[in-house]
C-alpha cells in the first residue's frame, strides 16, 4: 500500500540505512583483513599478507590459554546460567502473588546496573572470598551477568507458550512433572537454547568484571586482548577476533538451522 | 479401558493437603515456585551483597583527608574535577543517545516495512557486532579514527583537516554509538512492529498526506518504544569503561573511568563506591522517570508494548 | 618451595613465581633478559603479568590472596610501603655489585635506569625542529599534538623543567603550576594510560612531541627510529625497584630472583632488548654489560655531552607523598 | 470404543475471584450418556464450571460427584475426564498420532494396544490418513477432530468441550456440529458442551443449561426452553422475542398483564402473584400483522394492538417486519408475504393467547 | 450533515499479485445514495476492490469513476472517500473527539466550525457523551460508531466499510446493522459495505454484489438474488439450498433435468442448451415432507422423490429435517410440525415446479 511519491523518500531511507549498516559492521569486519597483515602494525589497508599472527595465537600461551579459559568459563556459564535462569523463568511464569514483580525486577537488575559498578562490587567481595583470578570466580560473576538474558529469553518463550497446553496435558493424564517434561520443555527449548547462547556470548565477551578478576594465572580472552591493545602493537588481536567472529558465526548458523528445522515441521 | 475415577485412593492425600497451613499448601500446589530460590540466592550472594558492600564502603572507607559518614559523597559532589567529569558523562551519554536515535530510528522503521528476507538480513547486520568482542570493536575504532587511519585520510581528501576524532569525546561518542546502536534498534524495532500500520492507511483515507500521517499518527505511537530504547542506551553509556578508556583520554575521562581509577589506582574503594552509587541513583531516577512518563503517556491508550 | 639462601643449580626446580612489570616491550625484555636466564640457571619457572598496579597489590595483601611475587615498581611507592606491601630483603642479601646511589630502601633491588627526554617527529617540524625542552610548551612555534604518560612520577618533573624550574625548585610540587602548564597546552595534549601506548602513538606519527621514557623507542623499526629526534637538554633520570610482594607464596624463588638481579651478570640481559641502563657499578662501556650500537643513541650514558641539566629522581619525596601526589595528579588531569 | 458415560452431579458449586463471584451455587444433574450444553453470555461462568469439573480450579464451595463418587481434591491428571479446548490445544511438537497417543502413554498402555486404540479413534473421527501430520498442517476442522480423538482415546466417561467450534467459520461450524453429534451417538460418553451461540445449542443438545451471572437460569430441552422459558433472561437469550412489560392482574381464573391503560390476557400466571411485575413474551413468528383498514376479524383468545411498520427486511424465505407499537419495538417474521407492508404503514398486530408466555422479570 | 452520495462506476478493474489474480475484470455501477454490499467468500477480492476505490492500491487495469470523473492516480488523501476499517483503525493516542476531528484538521477547517461538525456527527452516532474518552475505553460497538463518525464528518460522497462488524459478537452486530442502515438513511451518502455474512448482506443492502474468485457473479437486490440466483455459486452462497445436478432435456416447451433414470421438470431453461449440465436449486422452506404410507396426493406441477429422515433438529420456531434421497443430503425446514418425523422414517419429498430454479453449473 505504499505507492505514489514514496519512492524517492524510500530510496533515501534505504540508502541511509545502508550507511548505518556499514557503520554497524565496519569496525567488526575490519579486523579480518588486518589479521592477515604481514607487518607488525595496524596500518589499513595492510601492505602485505601473512598468517603469522594466527601462528602466534596458537604458539603464545598467553593467547591460547586465555582463549581456552574463556571457552571453559563460557561453557560453564552457559550451563549454570541456563539451568538457573530457566528455573527462575518457570517459577516466575507459574507463580502467583505479589512477589513476582520484585523478583523479576531483581533478576533483571544485573542488566541495568552499570557494568563498572557491578565489577567493583564483585571485585571487592570476591577478593575476600578468594575468588579472584580463578575459574570459579569468573563463572560465578559471569553467571550473574548472564542470568537476566536467560530469564528474558526463556520468559519470552514461556509467555508465548499456550498455557492451555499444559492444562490439556493434565486432563490427559500427565502429572505436573510429566506435563513439564513432555510439553513445556520441548516447546520452550528454542528459548532455552537462545538463552544458553546468550549466556555463553555474555561470558565470552565480558570484560569489565573480568578486568578486575583477571590475574597471571587466569586471564580471559577479552582481557588478554585489552592488555595487548594497551601494551603493544600486536595484530594477534586481529587474528584472535577473526577467529572469534568465525566461531560465533558458526554457533549462530547452527542455532539458525535448529530453529528453522524446528519450525519447518 | 479400565480407568475410573479413583477419588477414594486420592482423598487421604488430598485431605492432609487441605489440613496443612495455607502457605505450605500453596507451595505444594505450585511446587515450581520453589525453583526461584537458587537463582535468587546466587544473585543475592554474587550481586546484591557486593553492591551492599560497596554501599557500606562508601560510608566507611576513606582515603586522605576525607572523613565523616558522608565524606566520600561530599568529596565527590564538592570536587570541581569530579563534577566536570559527571557533567561530561551526561553530555556524552546525551549525544550518544541522540546519535543512536538518529541512526537507529530509520533503521528500525525500515525493518518494519521490508519483507521477511530483508528483515532477517537487517537483524543479522544489527547482531553482527555481538559476534566480536567489545574491546576489539572499540579498538577497531582506534585503527579507523587515528590520524594515520582511513577515516582521517578520507577527511583530508575532502579537505577537512585538524578534526580530532580520537582522544576526546568525539571519539568516545562515535565508538559508543556504534556499540550501543543494537541496544536501541532491537527494542525499538519490537515496539515499532507493534504499531498497526493500517492506522497510516486510515489517516491517508482521512486526508492526511504521508508526512502528516507519519508525524501525527505514527510518531506518537512510537514514543514508548523510543523512550525504552533511548533510556537503555543512556544508562549503558553511563557505565561504559572500555570505550572511553580506548577512544577517549584520561583528560576527558568519564565516570566509569574515574571509578576504575579510584578503585584500581588509588585503591579508594569508598570514593569509587560513592561515585558508583550516585551514578546508580541517577540510573534509577532516569528509569523511574521514563517508566512514569511512559505509563502516563500510555495510560490513555494501549499499544501492547512492554518496556 | 625449596630451602632458602643458597644458590645451588636447579635447587628451585618446580617453583613457579609471578613477575610483574609495566607490560609490552618491557615484559618481553624482562622475559628474555632476566627471567629466562634465571629459569635456566635455577630450574624455576615463571609467569608474567602486567601492568604493575599498586592498588591491586594492596588489595592482594589486604585480602591475603597474593598472586604476584616480584614486581617491577616505582621506587616512590615501593619505599613508602616497604615492610607493609613489600617484603624486606633477607639479612644475607648481597647488594655488593649495585651502584650505591641507586639503593633506596630495604625492600628492593634497583633496576633499569631510565631517562625522560623530549622526543619529536622529524616529519612534523622539518627544518625547524625543537631544540630545548621548553619547546614542548611552545605550541605557537612548534604546533602539533603532545603526549604524556598519565602518571605523576616522571611526568611532573620534565613538565616543570620545561616550564623553567630548576632541579631544586621541583619539590615540593607546585600543583597549581602543573595545572597551569597542562591547561596551557589545552587540546594539544593527550595522556596515555600505559607507556606502550605512549610510544605507539609517537611511533605511528599521530603525535609529534612527547616527554617520555626514551628507552622504549630503541626497539622500534629502523625507519621509524629515523623519523624521531631527541632533545636531551633537560633530562630526567629515574629507575625502578624490584620488590617482593608481602605474603608472596613463592618467597624463596622470589628472593633468589632478586639476588640474581643484584648481579652484573643478572642485569646484563635486559639491556640487550630494551635501551635501559643497568644499576650495577660501572657496567656499561666495557663494564660487563654489552649494549648494541643502535641503543646507544637512546641511553643517557652515551649522550652525556648533550645533557645540559640533570633532574634527579627524588624518591624520598615521592615516597612520602605518593598518595597525595596521585590524588592531585588525578584531580588536575581528569578535569 | 463403545463405553457408557457416567452421571455427573454438581451441587452448590461456588467460586469467587476476589470480588468477582464467578459461580454462585450451581446445581446440576447430568444423566449418563447425555449431551448437555452450557449456554450463556460471556462471563456467565460456563468455563469456570467446566474447569471445576476438570479439576483445573478448586471451587470454594460445593461438590462434584462423578458416577456417585466425589472427585473433590483429585488432581486433574487422575480424573479421567476428557477435555476439548476452544483452540484445541494440540501439542504442536507432536504428530497427530503422538497427540492422540499422549494420554495412553501417560497411562503406560502397552505399545501394541496403544497403536490399536489410536487407529480406532482416528478411524472414528475420520483422520486415519493424517496420522503423520503435525497439527499446523491441518485445517481448523481437522485439528478439532484430532482434539476430540485425543480426548476420547483413553475412554473417559465424561467429555467436556469448551466452545470447541468458537473459532471456526460458519459453514465449517455447521458441518462439525453434526459430526460431534454423530460421535456422541457412537461413543456413548456423557458430553458437556459449552457455547454462547444459541443456534448451536439448539442444534446439538439433549438438554440446555442456561447460565447467567454465575447461576443457572433454566435447564431443559431445546423445545421446552424455546416454548416455555421460565425467565425473561432465558426467553431473550434463546431466539428472538417480543417482550411486553407490565403488572399482573387476576380476576378469578382470568389473568391479564396491565400496561398503562391496556390489559393483555395471559393464560397461566405460573404462580406469579397478582400485582407483581411481569412480562409477556411472544416469538416473532407468532405475531400476525394485518393492514389496519381491513375490518378486524374476531380473535377469540387473541390479543391485538395497533402498530406502525418501521422497516421491512427481506431475510431470504422470510420477511422480518419491524414495528413500532406500545412505545417500543416489535419484530414479526412472515414466511409468505400475504400482505405487502411498507415502512410507514399502519397495521394491526395480533397473537394468540397460547403463544404469549408470561415470564418473571426478576 | 445532509449531503448526497455520488455515483460510482467501476469498469474492467483488474489486479494481480504475482501469480494471484485478485481481481479479474470487475464492472459495477452504483447509484447515488445507494447501499450496496459486497458479499463473497474469503479471498474473493472484496477488500481489493475497496482498496482500489479508496486508492490504497493501484489497479493494473480498469477505471474507477466517481461522479463521472476518473479518480485514477489521485492519492487516497485527496479522494475524499470515507473508509471504515474492519478493526476500526482508531488512533489510540487521540480522544474520540480528536479522532473525529482528524480529517477536518487535515482540511484546515476553522476551529469553531470543526467543533460544531464534530458535535453534530457524534450526535448522529449517539456518542456525544463519550467525546473525551480514549478508544480503548470504549466497547467494540462504540468504537465502531466512532470510526463511522470519523469517516463521515468531512462529508465524503462515498463511504466504504470493510467488514466493520466482523469482529463483534452476534447480538451487538445485529444492533449495529440497523444503526448503520439508519445512519445511511440519515446522511444519504453512497455506502459500499463489505461482508462475508449472508444474513448481514440480506438485512442491510439495497443491492448485493456477489464476489467469487475476483469477479462478480451477480449484482441484484436481496430478493432477486435469493429467489432468482443466476449461478449455482450465488444460489449456494446466499441462504441454504438443496441442489440436484443433472443434464437438461427439452421436448418442445417442456423441460426437465435428467438424473440417472429420473427426470425432474423445470420451468424455464433460461437459455441453457438441451444436453448441457445443469442443476436445480430448491430452498429448504420450499420442500414439503410427508409420510410415505399416506397415499400420494396429486401434484400438478410438482415433483416428488422418496427419502429417508436422518435427523430432525429443533431450531426454535422451526424444525429442520435432514433427509437422504437420490444419494445425497436434503434439508427441509418446517414452520409448524404437521407431521412428527423421526430419524429413520421413510417419507416423500415434494416441491412445486415454480420453486425449483434451474441454475448453470459452470
Ligand atoms: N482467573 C480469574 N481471575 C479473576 N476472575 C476470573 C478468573 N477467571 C474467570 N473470572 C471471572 O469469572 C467470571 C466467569 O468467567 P468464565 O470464564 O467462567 O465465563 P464464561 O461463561 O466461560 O465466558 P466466555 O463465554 O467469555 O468464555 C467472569 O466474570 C470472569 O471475569
Ligand atoms: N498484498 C497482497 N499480496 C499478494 N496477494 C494478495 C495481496 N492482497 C490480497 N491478495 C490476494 O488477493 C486475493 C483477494 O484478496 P482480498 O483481500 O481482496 O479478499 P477478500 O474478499 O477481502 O477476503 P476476506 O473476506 O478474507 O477479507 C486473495 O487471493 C489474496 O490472497
Ligand atoms: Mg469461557
Ligand atoms: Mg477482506
Amino acid at each position: 500500500m505504499n505507492t505514489f511519491k514514496w519512492s524517492s523518500s524510500r530510496v533515501l531511507l534505504v540508502g541511509f540505512c545502508g550507511l548505518v549498516g556499514v557503520l554497524l559492521m565496519g569496525p567488526t569486519l575490519i579486523v579480518v583483513p588486518l589479521s592477515f597483515t604481514s607487518e607488525k602494525s595496524f596500518r589499513f589497508p595492510p601492505e602485505g599478507w601473512s598468517t603469522q599472527w594466527y601462528e602466534n595465537f596458537f604458539t603464545d600461551p598467553n593467547w591460547y590459554e586465555s582463549a581456552l579459559l574463556s571457552v571453559r568459563v563460557g561453557l560453564a556459564v552457559a550451563v549454570l546460567a541456563t539451568v538457573l535462569g530457566t528455573a527462575a523463568a518457570v517459577a516466575l511464569s507459574t507463580g502467583r502473588g505479589a512477589w513476582r514483580g520484585p523478583a523479576n525486577g531483581f533478576m533483571l537488575a544485573p542488566m541495568i546496573v552499570p557494568g563498572v559498578i557491578t565489577a567493583v562490587g564483585i571485585y571487592y567481595v570476591f577478593l575476600n572470598f578468594g575468588l579472584t583470578q580463578g575459574f570459579w570466580g569468573f563463572v560465578l560473576a559471569h553467571t550473574v551477568l548472564a542470568l537476566p538474558f536467560v530469564v528474558v529469553a526463556v520468559s519470552a518463550s514461556l509467555n508465548g507458550l499456550d498455557k492451555a497446553l499444559v492444562t490439556a496435558a493434565w486432563s490427559l493424564g500427565a502429572n505436573r512433572w510429566a506435563a513439564f517434561r513432555q510439553i513445556t520443555l520441548p516447546l520452550i527449548a528454542p528459548g532455552i537454547l537462545t538463552g544458553a547462547l546468550f549466556a555463553f556470548l555474555t561470558s565470552f565477551d565480558e570484560a569489565i568484571v573480568s578486568l578486575f578478576l583477571s590475574g597471571p594465572f587466569a586471564r580471559t580472552l577479552p582481557i588478554q586482548i585489552f592488555q595487548s591493545v594497551t601494551a603493544d602493537i600486536d595484530p594477534t588481536i586481529a587474528a584472535a577476533s577473526t577467529m572469534l567472529l568465525a566461531t560465533t558465526g558458526f554457533f549462530m548458523v547452527v542455532l539458525g538451522v535448529i530453529t528453522v528445522s524446528r519450525n519447518r515441521r | 479401558m479400565s480407568v475410573s475415577v479413583t477419588a477414594t485412593d486420592e482423598s487421604p492425600d488430598a485431605q492432609t493437603a487441605r489440613g496443612r497451613p495455607s502457605i505450605v499448601r500453596r507451595l505444594s500446589r505450585r511446587p515450581t515456585t520453589l525453583l526461584i530460590w537458587l537463582p535468587l540466592l546466587l544473585l543475592a550472594v554474587c550481586f546484591a551483597y557486593p553492591l551492599l558492600q560497596m554501599f557500606r564502603l562508601s560510608f566507611t572507607d576513606f582515603v586522605g583527608s576525607t572523613s565523616g559518614v558522608f565524606g566520600n559523597y561530599l568529596w565527590f559532589l564538592g570536587t570541581d574535577t569530579q563534577m566536570t567529569i559527571l557533567r561530561r558523562t551526561f553530555a556524552v551519554a546525551g549525544w550518544v543517545t541522540l546519535m543512536c536515535l538518529i541512526l537507529g530510528f530509520p533503521y528500525a522503521y525500515l525493518m518494519t516495512i521490508v519483507g521477511p528476507r530483508m528483515r532477517l538480513l537487517m537483524v543479522g547486520v544489527v547482531l553482527l557486532p555481538f559476534w566480536s568482542n567489545l574491546v576489539v570493536r572499540t579498538f577497531a575504532w582506534v585503527i579507523l579514527l587515528r590520524d594515520s587511519g582511513p577515516v582521517q585520510s578520507l577527511l583530508h581528501a575532502i579537505g577537512i583537516d585538524d578534526l580530532r576524532l580520537l582522544g576526546n569525546t568525539v571519539g568516545v561518542t562515535i565508538g559508543a554509538t556504534q556499540v550501543l546502536l543494537p541496544f536501541l534498534i532491537l527494542p525499538l524495532y519490537a515496539a515499532l512492529s507493534g504499531i498497526d500500520r493500517s492506522l497510516l492507511t486510515a489517516a491517508h483515507s482521512l486526508g492526511a498526506r504521508p508526512a502528516v500521517a507519519f508525524v501525527k499518527v505514527y510518531l506518537p505511537l512510537a514514543v514508548p518504544g523510543i523512550l525504552a530504547g533511548t533510556s537503555i542506551v543512556f544508562i549503558l553509556t553511563l557505565g561504559f569503561y572500555f570505550t572511553p578508556a580506548l577512544l577517549g583520554s584520561p583528560r576527558n575521562s568519564l565516570v566509569a573511568q574515574q571509578i576504575v581509577t579510584q578503585v584500581s589506582e588509588l585503591l579508594a574503594f569508598g570514593r569509587g563506591s560513592a561515585i558508583a552509587f550516585v551514578v546508580l541513583i541517577i540510573t534509577f531516577v532516569v528509569l523511574g522517570l521514563v517508566g512514569l512518563v511512559t505509563r502516563r503517556y500510555r495510560r490513555s491508550f494501549e499499544t501492547g508494548l512492554d518496556l | 618451595g625449596g630451602a632458602g639462601g643458597g644458590s645451588d643449580d636447579q635447587q628451585l626446580d618446580g617453583d613457579k613465581f609471578v613477575f610483574v612489570n609495566w607490560g609490552g616491550q618491557a615484559t618481553e625484555a624482562a622475559t628474555k633478559g632476566w627471567l629466562e636466564p634465571f629459569a635456566e640457571e635455577t630450574g624455576a619457572s615463571f609467569v608474567t603479568d602486567s601492568p604493575t598496579d599498586n592498588a591491586k597489590i594492596r588489595a592482594m595483601v589486604e585480602s591475603g590472596q597474593v598472586t604476584w611475587d616480584v614486581v617491577d615498581n616505582d621506587i616512590g611507592v615501593g619505599m613508602s610501603n616497604c615492610g607493609t606491601l613489600f617484603e624486606e630483603l633477607p639479612e644475607d642479601f648481597d647488594m655488593g655489585e649495585i651502584d650505591p646511589q641507586y639503593i633506596t630502601d630495604d625492600c628492593s633491588v634497583p633496576i633499569i635506569v631510565q631517562a625522560v627526554g623530549l622526543i619529536y617527529n622529524k616529519d612534523t617540524y622539518g627544518d625547524n625542529p625543537p631544540t630545548e625542552t621548553a619547546d614542548f610548551l611552545d605550541t605557537k612555534n612548534y604546533p602539533g599534538k603532545r603526549v604524556l604518560w598519565n602518571y605523576p612520577t616522571g611526568t611532573v618533573e620534565p613538565l616543570l623543567a620545561a616550564d623553567g624550574a630548576g632541579p631544586e625548585e621541583i619539590f615540593p610540587v607546585d600543583w597549581a603550576r602543573v595545572e597551569g602548564i597542562l591547561n596551557g597546552l589545552g587540546g594539544d595534549l593527550d595522556l596515555k594510560e600505559t607507556l606502550a601506548q605512549v610510544s605507539d602513538t609517537v611511533e605511528s606519527g599521530d603525535f609529534s612531541m612527547c616527554l617520555c621514557y626514551l628507552g622504549r623507542f630503541a626497539s622500534a623499526p629502523e625507519e621509524v627510529q629515523e623519523k624521531l629526534g631527541i632533545v636531551w637538554d633537560k633530562t630526567y633520570l629515574a629507575w625502578d625497584g624490584a620488590y617482593v610482594v608481602k605474603g608472596s607464596k613463592n618467597k624463596d624463588a622470589a628472593f633468589e630472583f632478586l639476588q640474581f638481579l643484584a648481579t652484573k651478570k643478572g642485569q646484563a640481559g635486559f639491556s640487550k632488548h630494551l635501551a635501559y641502563s643497568p644499576t650495577t657499578k660501572d657496567s656499561l662501556e666495557g663494564g660487563g654489560v654489552d649494549v648494541s650500537e643502535e641503543f646507544e643513541r637512546w641511553l643517557p650514558d652515551f649522550n652525556e655531552d648533550k645533557i645540559n641539566v640533570r633532574y634527579p629522581y627524588d624518591f624520598a619525596y615521592w615516597s612520602d607523598n605518593m598518595d597525595a601526589m596521585l590524588e592531585e595528579w588525578n584531580r588536575i588531569t581528569s578535569g | 470404543m463403545s463405553q457408557h458415560g457416567v452421571a455427573l452431579e454438581i451441587s452448590g458449586l461456588t467460586k469467587r475471584y476476589g470480588d468477582v463471584t464467578a459461580l454462585a451455587g450451581v446445581d446440576l444433574s447430568v444423566a449418563p450418556g447425555e449431551f448437555i450444553t452450557f449456554l450463556g453470555p460471556s462471563g456467565s461462568g460456563k468455563t469456570t464450571t467446566l474447569n471445576a469439573i476438570a479439576g483445573f480450579i478448586e471451587p470454594d464451595e460445593g461438590t462434584i460427584d462423578l458416577d456417585g463418587r466425589s472427585i473433590t481434591g483429585v488432581p486433574p491428571w487422575k480424573r479421567d475426564i476428557g477435555v476439548v479446548f476452544q483452540n484445541y490445544s494440540l501439542f504442536p511438537h507432536m504428530k497427530v498420532s503422538s497427540n492422540v497417543a499422549f494420554p495412553l502413554r501417560q497411562r503406560r498402555v502397552p505399545k501394541r494396544e496403544m497403536a490399536k486404540k489410536v487407529d480406532e479413534v482416528l478411524e472414528i473421527v475420520g483422520l486415519s490418513h493424517l496420522a503423520d501430520r503435525y497439527p499446523r498442517q491441518l485445517s481448523g476442522g481437522q485439528q478439532q477432530r484430532v482434539a476430540l480423538a485425543r480426548a476420547l482415546v483413553f475412554g473417559p466417561k465424561l467429555l467436556l468441550l469448551d466452545e470447541p467450534l468458537g473459532a471456526l467459520d460458519k459453514r465449517l461450524r455447521e458441518g462439525l456440529q453434526l459430526e460431534i453429534k454423530r460421535i456422541h451417538r457412537e461413543v456413548g460418553v456423557t458430553f458437556v458442551f459449552v457455547t454462547h451461540d444459541q443456534d448451536e445449542a439448539l442444534v446439538m443438545s439433549d438438554r440446555i443449561a442456561v447460565f447467567n451471572e454465575g447461576h443457572l437460569e433454566q435447564v431443559a430441552t431445546s423445545q421446552e426452553l424455546y416454548e416455555h422459558p421460565e425467565t425473561l433472561f432465558a426467553a431473550q437469550f434463546l431466539g428472538d422475542s417480543n417482550v411486553i412489560h407490565g403488572t399482573l392482574e387476576s380476576r378469578g381464573d382470568r389473568h391479564a398483564l396491565r400496561v398503562g391503560d391496556r390489559a393483555f390476557e395471559v393464560m397461566d400466571p405460573r404462580g406469579a402473584a397478582p400485582g407483581s411485575e411481569a412480562a409477556i413474551m411472544i416469538r416473532p413468528e407468532d405475531l400476525v400483522v394485518r393492514p389496519v383498514d381491513r375490518e378486524s376479524p374476531v380473535d377469540h383468545d387473541g390479543k391485538t394492538t395497533p402498530a406502525e411498520v418501521t422497516e421491512v427486511i427481506y431475510l431470504g424465505g422470510r420477511r422480518r417486519i419491524v414495528l413500532s407499537a406500545l412505545g417500543q419495538e416489535f419484530i414479526a417474521d412472515e414466511m409468505s408475504s400475504v400482505h405487502d407492508h411498507k415502512p410507514g404503514d399502519s397495521v394491526v398486530v395480533t397473537w394468540s393467547m397460547g403463544q404469549a408466555r408470561l415470564v418473571s422479570t426478576d
